[in-house]
């Protein structure tokens, strides 16, 4: 798995004031890896096109939300952990 | 007597939007009219297909399809949060009136609750 | 730093069971962690997420038991799972040495759970690969 | 309806003490209430704010004990304090009735706190004047 | 005390999102009380003039907030219960 | 390794700050860098003149000035989140450095931790 800068976890709703600020914080060498609640922000508009985004498969079906394969990558907890050790930090938010 | 009950939390990240489901059913069996309004994220709670076990939970899909059987009166839908989310009236569970929330729409109400 | 086989992870909730996926989410992180070889050095409860230690917690018999999934995971794989002492006693949960010392009528900490300041979360810090936070979600 | 000295409350806390503000502005509404001349039918518990009902809370001693003092009114002006037996079980807060029926290792409610279910609300919500809540805020 | 058809109750602050959702629910004859958290409105531009403004005392004062009297009253909590009754119905958000 | 905690809950109506600055402190205190960043309504911790005693609350002001003593790197508040709610340098309290959160801020710290 490549490196990244920063890995941010995000798993709040989209209205939630916390995913505004950690999508400002976002590098374009950053990941964005969507969990939980924050899995709800591929049902809006709102996705950000800046950087490698993630989604957390279990999430996603939890909450029957579709996914583009050509914005984001569906990943489960073993790539979360990959994904974790990749990066040179994380944020969760 | 009418309460609605508004739930706008996402689904599964909290537990508010079960419990103001069992306040709804409460008032259902003590043969109070009470109806609901999803807005916000909490519209999430209304989408089809939704399968929750890998996450350990329970949807709820089949305690909303047996609301109106209870006596509840309404399962609304802020319109304006079901755009924001993607949900078509094809992509919502059935029986779901889409709504304006608003002055008018809370006024028909003596009461409103939230669960938390 | 790249990833190894030896890389090792704290882990801190902070999110209550049946308030939030938090300890949902931090039960399958660990459980893939384990089973990529990597070590789990400690699971630290902060705030809201001291709830999970509560030997008194009965969902209904349809609702995962986060408690006691997290309790028999900790107990067979020997992590250590730490409330953290000050969240801890401000929201009711203690175990029989905090119920002696303030004469409380009884205690509820889930074994293997236990008690300890916030210097296990900063050792962690130090010593661990990664330390990492789950939090409430609303 | 105008207020008149009879009208009535039941206040509903869905907010936990330490997380929220909801039992200390619900205790300031309740005293202000009763010294207005008005009734208190009920406090009820539902949600996060179950945890108000822990008897083994324990702040530090520079921090206000909510637990305390909510049990303290509610004795004083005899008024019933129940906590949703649903989200007390989920969350921990058990009576010795429920220690019993489900073979727990102690029970943690503060008296005069009592379990109870939702049709103790769905009552307030008929005979009280006004039905007010206490949410978290956050 | 004056009857209003509604009286609000806000105590989230203004970034949360029931905040929105409240003030688009204000109708010009309402009340409108801020309490805990919902007393930062008060430092904002976000200040509602469509409705009759209230705001608790304590809380304004926990926070170092500063009052414009043209703005909003200050009330107690003796204030809240009666606002309480004569309003026809209450809406905590 | 220096860590940088972030608030970004208003204060007295949670209890997330209060432990944010416990985990400050306890860095500070096992020797290792901090610091500390106020965002979003959690500004509004660092106004002045605070007075919570009537709400059964202690304000943290005299935490926050002992912060520099006990060894925290910093506290920052995000310039925008200040001006948005009315904080003017003269109504900060001292000892607060203004800045802007982004990528380069984040940046700067091997680890991020919000308490909640």
């Amino acid at each position: 798995m490549a490196e990244y800068p920063t890995l941010h976890i995000l798993n709040k709703a989209p209205e939630h004031p916390r995913t505004a600020q950690c999508l400002a914080a976002l590098a374009p060498e950053d990941a964005l890896l969507l969990i939980e609640n924050g899995t709800l922000l591929l049902a809006t508009q709102g996705v950000p096109a800046t950087c490698q985004l993630f989604a957390l498969a279990p999430d996603i079906q939890a909450r029957g939300l579709r996914v583009d394969t050509k914005q984001m990558k569906a990943v489960d907890y073993s790539d979360m952990v990959s994904l974790s050790l990749a990066a040179k930090r994380v944020i969760s938010w | 007597m009418s309460t609605l009950i508004v739930i706008d939390q996402a689904p599964y990240g909290s537990w508010a939007g079960r419990e103001a489901l069992d306040m709804t059913f409460s008032l259902a069996a003590f043969d109070q009219e009470a109806a609901l309004l999803f807005t916000g994220p909490g519209v999430n709670w209304l989408r089809k297909a939704q399968q929750a076990s890998e996450i350990g939970q329970k949807t709820v899909e089949k305690n909303l399809a047996a609301a109106p059987v209870f006596g509840i009166e309404a399962i609304m839908a802020d319109r304006s949060a079901c755009a924001r989310y993607g949900l078509s009236e094809a992509s919502l569970i059935a029986g779901v009136a889409l709504v304006d929330p608003g002055p008018d729409l809370y006024r028909q109400y003596d009461h409103t609750a939230f669960a938390g | 730093m790249a990833a190894t086989d030896r890389d090792s992870f704290t882990l801190v909730i902070t999110g209550a069971p049946y308030a939030s996926q938090a300890p949902q989410t931090a039960l399958a992180f660990a459980r893939a962690a384990l089973e990529a070889g990597h070590r789990i050095d400690r699971v630290f409860l902060y705030g809201e997420g001291v709830h999970l230690a509560s030997a008194l917690s009965t969902p209904p018999s349809d609702e995962t038991h986060w408690p006691r999934e997290w309790a028999s995971f900790l107990q067979a794989q020997e992590i250590p799972g730490i409330a953290c002492i000050a969240s801890a006693l401000r929201r009711g949960l203690v175990d029989e040495s905090e119920q002696r010392r303030y004469e409380l009528s009884s205690h509820n900490l889930l074994s293997p759970f236990q008690i300890a300041g916030l210097g296990e979360w900063v050792e962690g810090r130090i010593k661990s690969t990664r330390t990492l936070y789950f939090h409430g979600g609303s």
